[in-house]
């Protein structure tokens, strides 16, 4: 890892954005590394926990957003709830996720098309078509088979439907997505 | 009238942020005002003298310093002025760093700021009287609360020094949470050997009387005079026939009571002495676990007690007794394990605190000193020692260091090491703090010797798995979340105040801080010192303390008791309460509102009745002042007048 | 409880894979006399894939079924879903937080939401609304030598400022219900641990490392069979325990029900009913070992005839010596 | 002399000398910075602040009053600060009849180790009198 210069490399701009965006002040962190010692993804991540805070203090905006960890953070809320400072670790997490979308810098193809799936599976049906978010998921992520094994099992279980269950609302649900786009493209 | 007005730039501090020319400028125009100037430092002894000189050259009656806090320098200029043949209450301090420099930004408004509070403390210096303080006897008593290390050496010099103390403990022995420790830091000497004759000097020496099981009901008076109520708890014990032979200790039936000594690690008797060494060596019965109390049946101890000291009808004796100072050591308290639920200490056997550790070390304690786990008794092989637990941890309120943690587990992982040679330590720390001598130092022995592995990270959940206690942190060093299998796992529990920090404070009229802590007069200058006169601080009850501090601050606050009990009589202070009985008309409204009852009434010879104000007794609060419906009595130096005056030299334009 | 009526909110997933659930949980409020209605119409609550995209997006997709509700005249939801419950929580909280917020997500809203629903989880109503008592009270069968371990997931309780339920780190509810309906629940460690949630498509192994611990702690804490009240944690448990099994070299093999589907076997419903025969990992051999409470007492006396000897001694002799004391 | 009548407003501030007017002299040292408005008059106990010496600075020029003390049960004079209280609520009730908002007088606890909640309270307080505007906008009052 060759050396970050600091006067010239700190993105001041990036460490208020996500201030500003998750409400939360990242200089209240100091580096205590309970968030890592709770993640239970910290073995997946590329940068544990307490570092992505760690870069986000140091404002290493192209490391964080370029990182796997921040996709693979599922939420579950161990460190917001552990944190001594009081930080809500997991919604800095999210507005990360959120602010790499944006930026179209996602790092993990496979979960946001996993993502983009279920949402639109959503905005056309206004409800989950689950078999579909798979299909569609497989398609997109060229991982045909993914999930293939588990078919049968669903299946004779009849634990669900072939067929979408749209609902009336579904344009109103549609056009939520719809004002909201354009929201996001007024305000860039 | 003549008044000078000194402007002080203290340098930066207030010249960087005001004008101090334009101040003694503007100043210099008020009514009144003959002479008006700056200076570098007003403290210094040069600026002091120029305060003297100008009021000998300018013949100046009133002074004005416009400079930092009159609670920093206020006395100091009295004198000053008293020097220079004043009366040392015509004077007055306008407070422009404080309250002005060092909190606005802005030259011009600082400035303009500064002015006004300078024609404020003019206008009232005009009105300021001479008042002469007079003096009274003082009791050359001393009440020392809390018997531990501090409480002790403060009872101890001051008893050495010839005073006459009272040493109030509220458990049954003193000797406090040292008498507790195994070993003390960084030296490794015996904790008990090195506190026990201290113990034995206060039970003998001629000069102590020792309270122990004793708690404070209730404080009166004033410094050099209070007055206090000592509760005696009940021990169900005759501690004159009591022996301290432990026969009763042996045959109690009553075999699962809480151990409050040894901190609930193993049980004790319902009839107990805390400890081998305990001071005074007397047994007390704990009525919540007694089956006498409990079940109105048993008396075992009664039965075999030799000298028939046991007494189940005993009830609390309330004592008064007076003095003339107060040192209060009350000590602290631990954070309560449950705090931290997902350490699950008090769940888990095996997740212990240091203080219950230290019992386990210790020769005279539950296990004689060999380390076992609780839960099975086993010897452990591997120990994780969590530093921090609950310190430096706002999401629990507790955002400070405890400050001796790191080193007591230094402490506790090396004797680990001697005591189970085979075995290996694992400290999770976020810094270690070991500023003291030595402190480092034995720090890193700990590693380099010991071997004891610290790991830079907190630890996030503790867990069970077969027999063993996985710790689960992380290293922040390498970056990875880490896990151990613990036999035992010790937390360094966070240091709080006591659960009645609170209450006792109030007893003394004594401020605390958020956490509970006694707030000492002035953090750098006046560190065993209270705002309340008489009242001194010494341990950790002012917040948390290792062994020497504490030591340390019971010399220093016994010193202060003997520089105040060196006189015989104390100046009383003359801004006091005072009846012009011309105007009053008896309606004594201001003797039910004093809070010191320090106004009787009083017959006139003509018959009229009339407040009187006790001056020694007069604290001067002016709470009779704003209650007296025709301003017969008035708080000297702050009397209607003075502080109206106050009102309109910055309201009026 | 009869008074009082909630919004029953099944959501996407209780209508697909966690069909199960469903049927527990509304058949149990049913033995409960919990009176529910349903907003018509309902759409998706956004879940996890929404906050990666915007948090006011994803309120609105929450607030627009919070807005159903409140025009049918209720002000509290049952959400069995934690996914559905948390989203519902989190609108619910940063609009009632924030002015600006909440006109932000009603701005992208056919009818603005005003705010006045509170959701709770199933296990939550129970646990708070109807009472331990209440739920011991309508048992009518045992299961004996069943022990369960109670896994509450991730999100039913943390983090505590949105949840408002239970402790964060230490959670009893369940436990609580379980053990007022008779079921033995095990000392379990792992109670919070993530399974891997809506990772089981696209991190595939990930999920199965993280369930595989969560499956072995539960079989070390002596349970054969868990407890679950979320869909995502019962697929990732159930579902894929034979990709568990496939990816870790593993040959486990317990049975992950519904805490509901429980609460129903106790309270005799049939198996179907509450859809035990949904699950992949079969929970037949609980069904079979199911009897009556009569029995299980008649059990219980027998044992108690065979120990009845030794305390009494014990008491005897621990009089005694007090006996030689005095 | 009159304050920078573009930019202050007159706030009058009563502080008991052994909490509040510690507490001021922390968040000083401190260097917690606060709105320049505030002038401070310092008294021994907020027991000692008679309504009067409010009503009188109301009247007589000042947008607002802050009177501080110590904490209940935290009083130097063990209960002043109860005698403060109860004077004070009795205060707020009698300003409307004298024409004068409420909320330009308020009363408040701050310990002489808060300086963090002095410089809170300094500046909410000045931010309140200067919504409320000035007092004496038009009438002049004479000594």
């Amino acid at each position: 890892m060759d050396s970050i210069n600091l006067s010239n490399k700190t993105d001041w701009s990036f460490i208020e954005e996500v201030a500003e965006k998750s409400g939360q002040n990242p200089s209240l962190c100091y580096q205590c590394g309970n968030c890592t010692a709770g993640c239970p993804y910290s073995h997946f991540f590329d940068y544990p926990v307490s570092q992505i805070m760690r870069l986000l203090q140091a404002g290493q905006k192209d490391t964080i957003l370029s990182s796997k960890a921040i996709w693979l953070c599922a939420t579950c809320e161990t460190c917001t709830t552990r944190c001594p400072c009081e930080i809500d670790v997991a919604h800095i997490m999210d507005t990360l996720r959120i602010i790499a979308r944006r930026e179209n810098r996602v790092s993990e193809k496979d979960i946001k098309t996993f993502y983009d799936a279920f949402l639109s599976s959503v905005k056309q049906f206004g409800r989950l078509y689950e078999v579909g978010t798979l299909l569609t998921y497989n398609l997109k992520s060229g991982n045909i088979m993914t999930d293939a094994d588990l078919g049968p099992k669903v299946m004779s279980h009849n634990k669900i439907h072939f067929f979408p269950r749209s609902i009336k609302g579904k344009d109103q649900v549609a056009k939520i997505y719809e004002r909201y786009q354009d929201k996001a493209k007024k305000h860039g | 009238m003549r008044v000078g007005v000194f402007i002080c730039h203290c340098g930066s501090n207030i010249a960087g942020t005001i004008d101090v020319a334009k101040v003694a400028e503007e100043t210099k125009k008020l009514p009144g005002v003959v002479y008006s100037t700056t200076y570098m430092y007003t403290c210094s002894e040069p600026g002091q003298e120029e305060i003297q000189k100008a009021i000998k050259t300018e013949n100046l009656d009133r002074v004005v310093v416009a400079a930092c806090s009159p609670r920093m320098h206020e006395l100091t200029f009295r004198r000053t002025v008293a020097k220079a043949g004043l009366n040392r209450y015509f004077f007055e301090q306008a407070n422009i760093r404080e309250h002005i420099s060092w909190i606005g930004t802005d030259k011009e408004l600082n400035t303009n700021k500064a002015i006004e509070a300078v024609r404020m403390a003019v206008e009232k210096v005009k009105l300021n009287k001479p008042l002469f303080s007079s003096s009274f006897k003082i009791n050359k008593r001393v009440l020392v609360i809390g018997g531990g290390v501090a409480g002790m050496q403060a009872a101890l010099d001051c008893a050495d020094g010839g005073l006459e103390v009272l040493l109030v403990e509220k458990s049954p022995s003193v000797g406090g949470m040292m008498s507790r420790l195994d070993k003390t830091f960084p030296t490794i000497d015996c904790s008990i050997c090195i506190l026990g004759p201290k113990m034995v000097d206060v039970a003998q020496h001629e000069k102590i009387k020792l309270y122990a099981y004793s708690e404070i009901d209730e404080i009166k008076g004033y410094v050099g005079n209070y007055q206090v109520k000592i509760r005696k708890k009940a021990t169900y014990v005759d501690w004159n026939k009591c022996t301290g032979c432990g026969a009763c200790m042996e045959k109690c039936p009553s075999k699962n009571s809480y151990d409050h000594f040894n901190f609930g690690i193993a049980p004790t008797r319902a009839i107990n002495i805390p400890f081998p060494q305990a001071i005074p060596k007397k047994a007390k019965i704990d009525p919540e676990y007694c089956r006498q109390f409990t079940k109105g049946k048993c008396g075992v101890c009664a039965k075999i007690c030799p000298t028939k000291a046991i007494d189940y009808e005993m009830q609390d004796e309330i004592v008064t007794e007076d003095v003339g100072a107060i040192i209060v050591a009350t000590g602290y308290s631990l954070i309560d394990m449950e705090k931290l639920p997902e350490y699950g200490g008090g769940r888990y056997p095996d997740v212990i605190s240091g203080i219950q550790y230290e019992r386990l070390l210790n020769a005279s304690g539950p296990t004689s000193g060999h380390i076992v786990r609780p839960s099975d008794n086993a010897e452990p092989k591997t120990v994780v020692f969590v530093a921090c637990a609950g310190s430096r941890d706002k999401s629990i309120g507790i955002p400070y260091c405890s400050n001796f943690c790191c080193m007591y587990i230094a402490k506790q992982a090396i004797l680990t090491k001697d005591h189970i040679p085979d075995s290996q330590s694992y400290v999770f720390y976020m810094d270690i703090r070991s500023p003291g001598k030595g402190y480092d130092e034995f720090t890193r022995r700990a590693q380099e010797e010991y071997g004891v592995k610290y790991i830079r990270g907190r630890v996030s959940r503790i867990y069970p798995k077969g027999n063993k206690m996985v710790v689960r942190g992380a290293d922040t060093l390498l970056g990875t979340q880490v896990e151990v299998e613990a036999d035992l796992v010790v937390l360094g529990t966070a240091v709080i105040s006591n659960a009645d920090a609170g209450h006792m404070a109030e007893k003394l009229h004594i401020s605390y801080d958020t956490f509970g802590f006694y707030v000492e007069g002035h953090p750098k200058l006046r560190p065993v010192e209270t705002n309340t006169s008489g009242v001194f601080l010494a341990g950790a009850c002012q917040g948390p303390k290792d062994i020497p501090a504490s030591v340390g601050q019971g010399s220093a606050a016994a010193s202060k008791v003997q520089a105040l009990f060196s006189k015989d009589m104390l100046e009383s202070d003359p801004a006091v309460a005072k009846v012009n009985i011309n105007a009053c008309v008896g309606c004594l409204k201001c003797v039910g509102t004093c809070p010191f009852q320090a106004i009787k009434e009083k017959e006139l010879r003509d018959g009229r009745i009339v407040a009187d104000v006790i001056e020694t007794v007069c604290a001067g609060c002016g709470v009779c002042t704003s209650t007296c419906p025709c301003g017969a009595i008035q708080l000297q130096h702050f009397t209607d007048n003075q502080i109206l005056a106050e009102v309109n030299a910055i309201c009026l334009k | 409880m009869a008074e009082r009526e909630y919004a029953y909110f099944s959501g996407c997933s209780l209508e697909g894979t966690a069909s199960e659930y469903d049927a527990s949980v509304r058949a149990v409020l049913k033995e409960l006399n919990v009176r529910f209605r349903e907003p018509d119409d309902w759409s998706c609550c956004g879940s996890t894939p929404a906050h990666t995209v915007d948090h006011v997006f994803a309120a609105a997709l929450a607030a627009r079924n919070l807005r159903l509700i409140e025009k049918i005249g209720l002000d509290t939801v049952i959400a069995p879903c934690p996914a559905c419950m948390t989203a519902f929580k989190k609108a619910q909280h940063s609009m009632t937080e924030s002015e600006i917020f909440k006109n932000k997500v009603n701005e992208l809203l056919d009818e603005p939401y005003n705010c006045g629903v509170e959701s709770k989880s199933a296990l939550q109503v129970l646990f708070e609304d109807v009472g331990l008592d209440a739920i011991a009270e309508r048992v009518t069968h045992a299961l004996p030598g069943l022990k369960v371990a109670p896994y509450y997931g991730c999100i039913l309780n943390r983090p505590p400022e949105i949840a408002k339920f239970d402790d964060p780190e230490n959670p009893i509810s369940m436990d609580k219900v379980l053990m007022a309906a008779g079921v033995e629940v095990t000392n379990f460690a792992f109670k919070l641990e993530c399974c891997g949630a809506a990772f089981g498509v696209a991190k595939r192994e990930m999920v199965n490392q993280l369930t595989y611990k969560v499956l072995s702690m539960a079989l070390d804490s002596g349970a054969n069979c868990i407890a679950v009240a979320c869909p995502l944690c019962q697929q990732n448990l159930d579902l894929r325990q034979e990709q568990v099994n496939k990816t870790m070299g593993s040959n486990l093999n317990i049975p992950i029900l519904y805490f509901t589907q429980i609460l129903g076997l106790v309270y005799g419903l049939p198996p179907r009913e509450i859809g035990i025969d949904k699950l992949v990992v079969s929970a037949d051999d609980i069904v079979y070992s199911r009897i009556t409470v009569e029995e299980m007492r008649k059990r219980a006396e027998l044992e108690a005839q065979a120990k009845a000897k030794k305390p009494e001694k014990k008491i005897a002799k621990e009089e005694v010596k007090t006996e030689e004391n005095e | 002399m009159p304050e920078i009548a573009s930019q202050e407003l007159r706030v009058v501030g009563f502080l008991c000398n052994w909490c509040s007017y510690g507490g001021a002299d922390t968040a000083g040292v401190s260097r917690f910075k606060q709105p320049t408005d505030l002038r401070i008059i310092r008294v021994p106990c907020s027991g000692r602040v008679d309504p009067l010496f409010v009503v009188k600075a109301l009247l007589n020029g000042a947008d607002g009053v802050l009177v501080s003390g110590c904490h209940p049960r935290d009083c130097h004079y063990s209960d002043g600060n109860f005698y403060a209280r109860r004077r004070l609520e009795m205060l707020k009730k009698l300003l409307p009849f004298l024409g004068i908002e409420e909320k330009r007088f308020h009363y408040t606890w701050v310990s002489a180790s808060e300086g963090a909640r002095w410089q809170q309270t300094v500046t909410d307080f000045t931010k309140r009198i200067h919504e409320l505007g000035p007092l004496h906008a038009k009438k002049e009052v004479t000594p």
